[in-house]
């Protein structure tokens, strides 16, 4: 059953088991998605030596970037680091202070699924031939050539959603849907940050994106 | 007294927890839906691609578009949502699924589970979604008579049926007896008009109480 | 660009490209989803020597069971065939004029989702130990085993589905749903057939369960 | 004359079939669209999670839950669609979007793309979907200069930068020439302001006409 909380107060309360060195997924593309109030939440939470996985590394001083810049991010597992904004993490990364683990955006998005799926390991066409394949196992299937990937699955997953009903049920809007259905399906704990909740009943079946089944939490401002 | 088949089904819905995201299986475990409070906030999940189903569908309410996983029309709760095969698959084997109930032809000591296939060489195979349910759920359940027709005992040392699934099967209720499968052996948590010994007696299991 | 057919005339007209030979994806399950006018009109159309790959097998006299009776399917893969109403399938099996491949009901979905998703193959936990897996490659990963599964992929897949846009966005009604939106990213051709067609711009962008990328032909009634 | 960067986004986009699904790469790319004749039926899709993109958003029309795969506010178009980023990478890895233009560091004279990263020791590595389309798409298409700011062929015998992926691009559009890359070698299409004769001096990649 999905719990319910409000506000900056019901944001902390939703995070505070999250543990040192937990691997925390972060839904989001830029700022699209991103569950800005439940990375404040972590921050203030204090949580530190974590793994964090998300497209991006952060961007300006806010959010991702934030929680970086207080030091408690060991490592991030990510598409794409380097933005115009991101020069927390350029700085940390140049000062050697933070690990990164650079995954094609495809990849990180089809490990979490097959985390999330129960498959134990898949043969991806993408990156062969190319340093992001180094030293993995490749193995030629009717002619092409495929790298064996692995799922990332994280301990606690913090997606943004449009909008949760009391059933936990999720629905996105536009683009910033990106991450979050993935994510709530590769972590042991799905704390979701929404704009709003409506009672169970008020969401079309045909239209839920994420079923409640794999949300923990809810985190509504 | 030996339990019946609504007996049963009500032992395995006292058991289910609060909240649970639950699949039951074709035939004997759909009844234990009959049995599950309203109030409980249990939620069951169809292979076919729903969570949030509802009693099975009479008159107006009949929608051939909405059936559970044994083809019978059912009805929609409130907070249902649909979702497309790999999805509801990718829900299961990704042990989403608090608990599956499901029937047995066989149990054994270990755990492995045996229910789609008599193993007769003119039976045409066909196993659905069985083995999906028996490694994916958190909990599996088992119902089944202790005995078969015959009565051969169907918790056996090793199956002699084709397997459904390896170590999967947690608990079994049967009419005689329910039973834990258990790392340390197969430990008897209730019997229905039978004790442990006289249980033991008849079947080629250790079990302990 | 997505082409759309009316009626009978129209469905015959949608098929008329189908090859003997050909292995079609035929969406279902039990007759929710079933798309019986595109299966009348393949037989009407008569490629033969098919190899239909369905969650079931056929019901009663129509529909896929009528294509069985035809002798024009040469191999059914499938989850479960026997049904208290498949004995057009069961027939042809003990008369061997029927080749059966019994694959657990999520492998086929998860096969066909790997077929259109572009991934090699993949280790699945479905069916270890069972004679389902048998002289198939496993390999232990973080202390599971695990079975090595490939995609299926078809010729052309004949689904059904609610309600199709000019642009071939496809919306289910309910558990109809089911294979539908797999079958439809895994064969080369793909028809759906549907109770109406509104203008684009008429489906709502969130709610579109199969975007038009994936539908090249739609048949309304 | 050679090509405007302008000229060339004009020439890509004239080459793509009307109804095609399309995948344009972020920075010069992007620019394609300006090109596409609205009646051409051409769908965009963006690698976040949208098909159906329209033009980038301004004013009142910019929506931060709205943006294509460079973080910059777009629009939706009638017949668009939603889904999240295993769906729209599956779609990618698929084969089913029918073309993706890409920017360059170089190309091989096989197909080779190099154009995620420099290799320069303190670069700070990042691909994004590079990978993914470039090995995606039915089509790959490569926008870049022909020579590098240096002097230096982009258009190479072997990449020596960090690949992206291999032998997966088919054709490459210049400011001074338009190639086919063939199973038989590299093909001169079009040539602007200079000759395939003087072309072939100035490159160290073997090119027929």
């Amino acid at each position: 059953m999905t719990a319910f909380f409000e506000g900056a107060t019901g944001a902390e309360e939703a995070l505070v088991d999250v543990a040192d060195g937990a691997t925390v997924l972060v839904g989001g593309f830029g700022m699209a998605g991103m569950p800005v109030d439940l990375i404040d939440a972590l921050i203030r939470q204090g949580a530190t030596d974590l793994t964090v996985v998300s497209n991006n590394a952060g961007n300006g001083d806010t959010g991702l970037a934030a929680l970086l810049a207080k030091g408690r991010v060991r490592k991030v597992v990510c598409s794409f680091p380097r933005q115009s904004d991101s020069w927390v993490f350029d700085g940390l990364y140049r000062d050697g202070r933070i690990e990164l683990d650079v995954v094609p955006q495809g990849n990180l998005a089809e490990r979490m699924r097959a985390a999330g799926a129960g498959i134990g390991a898949f043969f991806c066409p993408t990156g062969v031939g190319t340093p992001l394949a180094e030293g993995k196992e490749t193995r030629e299937i009717d002619g092409r050539t495929y790298v064996l990937e692995y799922p990332i699955k994280g301990d606690v997953a913090l997606i943004g959603a449009h909008r949760a009903d009391r059933a936990g049920n999720l629905v996105y809007r536009k683009t910033a849907r990106n991450f979050g259905p993935v994510m709530a399906t590769a972590a042991t704990t799905v704390v979701a940050q929404v704009s709003d909740v409506v009672d169970t009943g008020e969401l079309d079946p045909e239209a839920v994106v994420t079923p409640g089944i794999y949300v923990d939490r809810v985190v509504s401002r | 007294m030996t339990l019946t088949k609504d007996e049963m089904a009500a032992l395995v819905a006292r058991d289910i927890a609060p909240g649970s995201f639950v699949n039951l299986g074709i035939g004997q475990p759909t009844t234990v839906a009959d049995h599950l409070d309203a109030g409980s906030g249990v939620v069951l999940h169809t292979e076919n691609g729903m969570l949030g189903m509802g009693p099975a569908a009479t008159g107006d309410a009949v929608d051939h578009d909405l059936t559970n996983a044994g083809k019978v029309p059912v009805t929609e709760l409130p907070g249902a949502a649909y979702f497309h095969h790999a999805d509801s698959f990718a829900m299961m084997r990704g042990g989403h699924l608090d608990v599956c109930v499901l029937g047995a032809f066989q149990v054994s000591a270990a755990g492995d589970l045996a229910n789609w296939h008599t193993g007769a060489p003119d039976a045409i195979p066909a196993v659905g979604g069985a083995m999906d349910l028996a490694i994916g759920a958190k909990q599996v359940l088992v119902m089944m008579t202790l005995f078969a027709k015959d009565g051969s005992p169907k918790l056996v040392p090793a199956c002699t049926y084709p397997l459904t699934g390896l170590g999967c099967v947690d608990r079994v209720y049967t009419d005689l007896a329910v039973f834990d499968i258990t790392p340390d052996g197969v430990r008897v948590r209730e019997t229905f008009g039978i004790t442990t010994d006289e249980l033991a007696a008849r079947l080629d299991v250790d079990i302990t109480e």
